[in-house]
């Protein structure tokens, strides 16, 4: 059963240092607020883990929280790049992070692997490209029925997983709809889960295309209303398209970062 | 109507799909170009995002992969493992539009690390995102990229989608099932790959644009079609829906 | 883009002679309807698949329909045995039965790796069990990262599928809702596909839990109103629990079972 | 009040459940005493029926696997593959509910055939369902089957479900990773596996059952512990509640 908790709370019993955690979130849903905590409470030595690291990433990064990114595509949807990635790929500011990186396809596999309790998953994928070579994560499988060699990933096992929904009801299962990405796979691949929700209802009515998590296999549920701003919940919020915008002139200069992270403690 | 390089590009690539056809769209100017394909002349043309929905029918240009518009107006929205494992890979895709860093002779994209090595890049790119399946499991590949030296190199720096590697066989060598880059609008034209060698060929240009112009801003020595075709400007209607949807 | 058609066009178009065919449901939409415009075409040498075979099932094989069964449950629920099947089985009436044997997990896992165009999936099933020396279709797997053995199984590749849904819209879009099954997986793991439906609908109008099947991947849609009798079809009718138990008066013996099939034809 | 020997199993199994478990059930008698449990002791008790429907609260007992009381109080309802591999396989259920038309000495199931030899059998059963992962990848199994010398055999005829194997170690050998078949519970009574032989044994009887019975009724030498207890019967609660799902 879920625990219901202010925000500041679950986030000290889910992420911890060292772990390995993801913040998953599709350009919709991303767990801003949960991520502005991880940075307030001073984690330190995460292997931040998402398909699509973004602005949430580039500051958990600039914050010096990371020390590893395992990702899929890093850039700011939309705008270009992420400065304070580039930043700690290309000169080790504020500290070197190492990456491993995949495919879209791959990341989502690894996930599912993880979710199911099976070590690897099988895809057609990363075939003649140079990922591979990068990292022992990816290897090949033969198929014990036709002989054909296919790619083979290694599951994608979580300490923490975090992620934003739209609803949860007063024993704690989740409710998200519109796109819904990896969040549950996410939530199921960790030992430790936290959902940040718009808000806490007495009855979760059924709506088209929500995906449902039970109570059971969630740790800590806490409010945050607005929690995936810049980015939207969708039917509660939109996309602050502009500050997207904005994040690549405060992310290109160190200074201008450091200003807008004090703004965060 | 007078009209810029950029918008003969995207018009282009919209021309290039048929109606009826399933694409598998990323965000910019392959979702700029199905768009407009599917306000012009391609109205039952199905649009996959790897956000997870298919078929959506935006009423705006769609600002990132994820956006609301996209789950609001899909026959179905799905979670991102399904887009990849039963739409995607099976080939159930008919085109998939792909943006590039950089783009060789032999159609491999690059959007991973410019310079140095892979541990210590010159330039840090955003990496693969959805693009080496879609490079491998879509019956064809359209590739939309603005045409510069930089861009358009002899042997990208990382193959992070696979074209043609290093010339023919090599994608059935890999049992890679879709037809791979088979068009390259840009700016100035449009390649193809040549049949037997699989080496990216200027095949037609925009109007107004020379051959001598194209093979400046390409990397390798660039072979030219004896058929070398122009293609046709873009029609008043196709700007005018074009610029009603990036404005 | 699907064909609506009427139920005889499209099942003759869909299932032929010799198929592996795949009527899906899971006690929730089973295609009865099909099935029955099946028999009345006279179709032989069915390769007949589902995880769940039950009256339906019992009806094709009693008709002389089938080749071979590839399951993984096959009984009356909430009822007993099947009469026709166990007659096919022991006594080879009215010809034998060929029979393919596997656990939900496995044809689900089965149908999975076809519908994601892989020849194989893995899981942790069949172990310790008498199953897998029974068919060439299990097999194991190394993972090649941690070295532990799982167990593989075939992809199930079906030359048709034919399942029912609530609604479909003029274009052939499909909808469905309530219990779902693997409904999905096997319009995806076949060549040709049937979709009868309750209705066809001007417009789909978005369900709590509804799984959506666009037009592009279904080649026909039938009207059959009522046609998942005496199973239901969820909003629209219950299930016909009087008949079941019928059932297993009408299929113990050859001759009653014999009446009710010219009642079919 | 007075109660058949049926009642008093279905009774034993419902106590068998504590409240807040997460419970894998099969149709049946297993459901029955699921739900019962759920309607007196275990107010929490989540149930996960295998046609995908996680916390069903049904206000009437389902009558099939897929009975739309299911989906429509469920929690969740996700498709069977997903049940199958995002629930069941990772050991996420604590108690897997199961039946047995054979159980042996070791706890293995046999739902498959019975008599001759697979390809001839005397009796065709109708095979494995979800049991072999169930009795595979729960935390714990509890088999509920009315004792007969034909169903309580020395060795099954087909192993449908793996329980003990032929004894110690291999459920470990296998990689199983769940406790197997911790608990049955028969019309007559309780049996559990010894902690080091894995051999079940009779260690409580209902009331009004003798020993002699239970061994009359079981196909092989059973041993009885030495702590044998004997159950509480049925409370009135108990059995209005269950009268009152089954009538």
């Amino acid at each position: 059963m879920a625990t219901i908790a202010p925000l500041s709370e679950a986030v000290a019993h889910v992420v911890r240092d060292g772990d390995t955690v993801a913040f998953e979130g599709f350009t919709h849903l991303i767990p801003f607020a949960a991520g502005h905590e991880v940075i307030r409470q001073g984690r330190r030595d995460l292997t931040l883990v998402r398909m699509t690291p973004d602005v949430l990433y580039d500051q958990l990064i600039g914050a010096g929280c990371a020390r590893k990114l395992v990702f899929s595509w890093g850039g700011n949807p939309g705008v270009g790049s992420l400065h304070r990635f580039r930043d700690a790929v290309q000169n080790g500011w504020p500290r070197p992070l190492e990456l491993e990186e995949h495919s879209h396809a791959g990341m989502a596999n690894r996930y599912v692997a993880a979710a199911s309790g099976l070590p690897f998953a099988v895809l057609r994928g990363y075939t003649g490209t140079d990922l591979p070579a990068q990292t022992a994560n990816i290897a090949s499988v033969t198929c014990p029925f036709t002989g054909e060699v296919l790619t083979a990933v290694a599951a994608l096992e979580l300490d923490a997983a975090v992620v934003h929904a739209q609803r949860a009801d007063r024993h704690g299962n989740v409710q998200l709809w519109g796109i819904t990405g990896v969040q549950k796979e996410a939530v199921l691949a960790a030992t430790r889960s936290l959902v940040t929700v718009e808000e806490v209802v007495d009855e979760l009515e059924p709506r088209p295309g929500a995906v449902v998590l039970p109570s059971w296999v969630v740790d800590y549920v806490a409010e945050a209303p607005g929690g995936a701003h810049p980015s939207y919940a969708h039917d509660y919020s939109v996309r602050d398209n502009d500050f997207y915008v904005a994040w690549d002139e405060i992310s290109r200069d160190r200074d201008r970062f450091a200003q807008w992270l004090e703004g965060v403690a | 109507m007078n009209y810029s390089s950029d918008e003969m590009m995207t018009v282009a690539a919209a021309r290039a799909l048929r109606d009826g056809a399933v694409c598998f769209v990323g965000i910019g100017l392959p979702s700029t170009a199905a768009n407009l394909a599917r306000r012009t002349h391609a109205e039952n043309l199905v649009l996959v995002y790897e956000s997870g929905t298919i078929g959506a029918k935006p009423d705006r240009l769609p600002l990132s992969i994820g956006d609301g518009v996209l789950a609001d107006t899909a026959v179905s929205v799905v979670g991102v493992p399904e887009i990849f494992n039963y739409w995607l890979q099976p080939g159930r895709i008919d085109v998939g539009f792909l943006g590039a860093a950089q783009l060789d002779r032999f159609g491999n994209i690059n959007t991973t690390v410019i310079g140095g090595d892979y541990r210590h890049p010159g330039v840090r790119l955003p990496g693969a995102g959805g693009a080496p399946e879609i490079a491998a499991s879509c019956r064809e590949v359209v590739v939309v990229v603005r045409q510069t030296k930089r861009a358009f190199v002899e042997r990208v720096d990382f193959v992070t989608s696979f074209g043609f590697g290093s010339g023919p066989g090599e994608r059935e060598e890999l049992g890679l099932r879709g037809a791979g880059p088979q068009l390259v609008i840009t700016d100035l034209g449009v390649l193809r790959p040549d049949p037997d060698t699989r080496e990216l060929v200027l095949t037609a240009l925009h109007p107004g644009v020379d051959v001598a112009t194209v093979r400046e801003r390409t990397g390798w020595d660039l072979r030219v079609a004896d058929d070398l075709g122009v293609g046709e400007p873009p029609t008043d209607r196709e700007l005018t829906v074009l610029r009603e949807l990036t404005r």
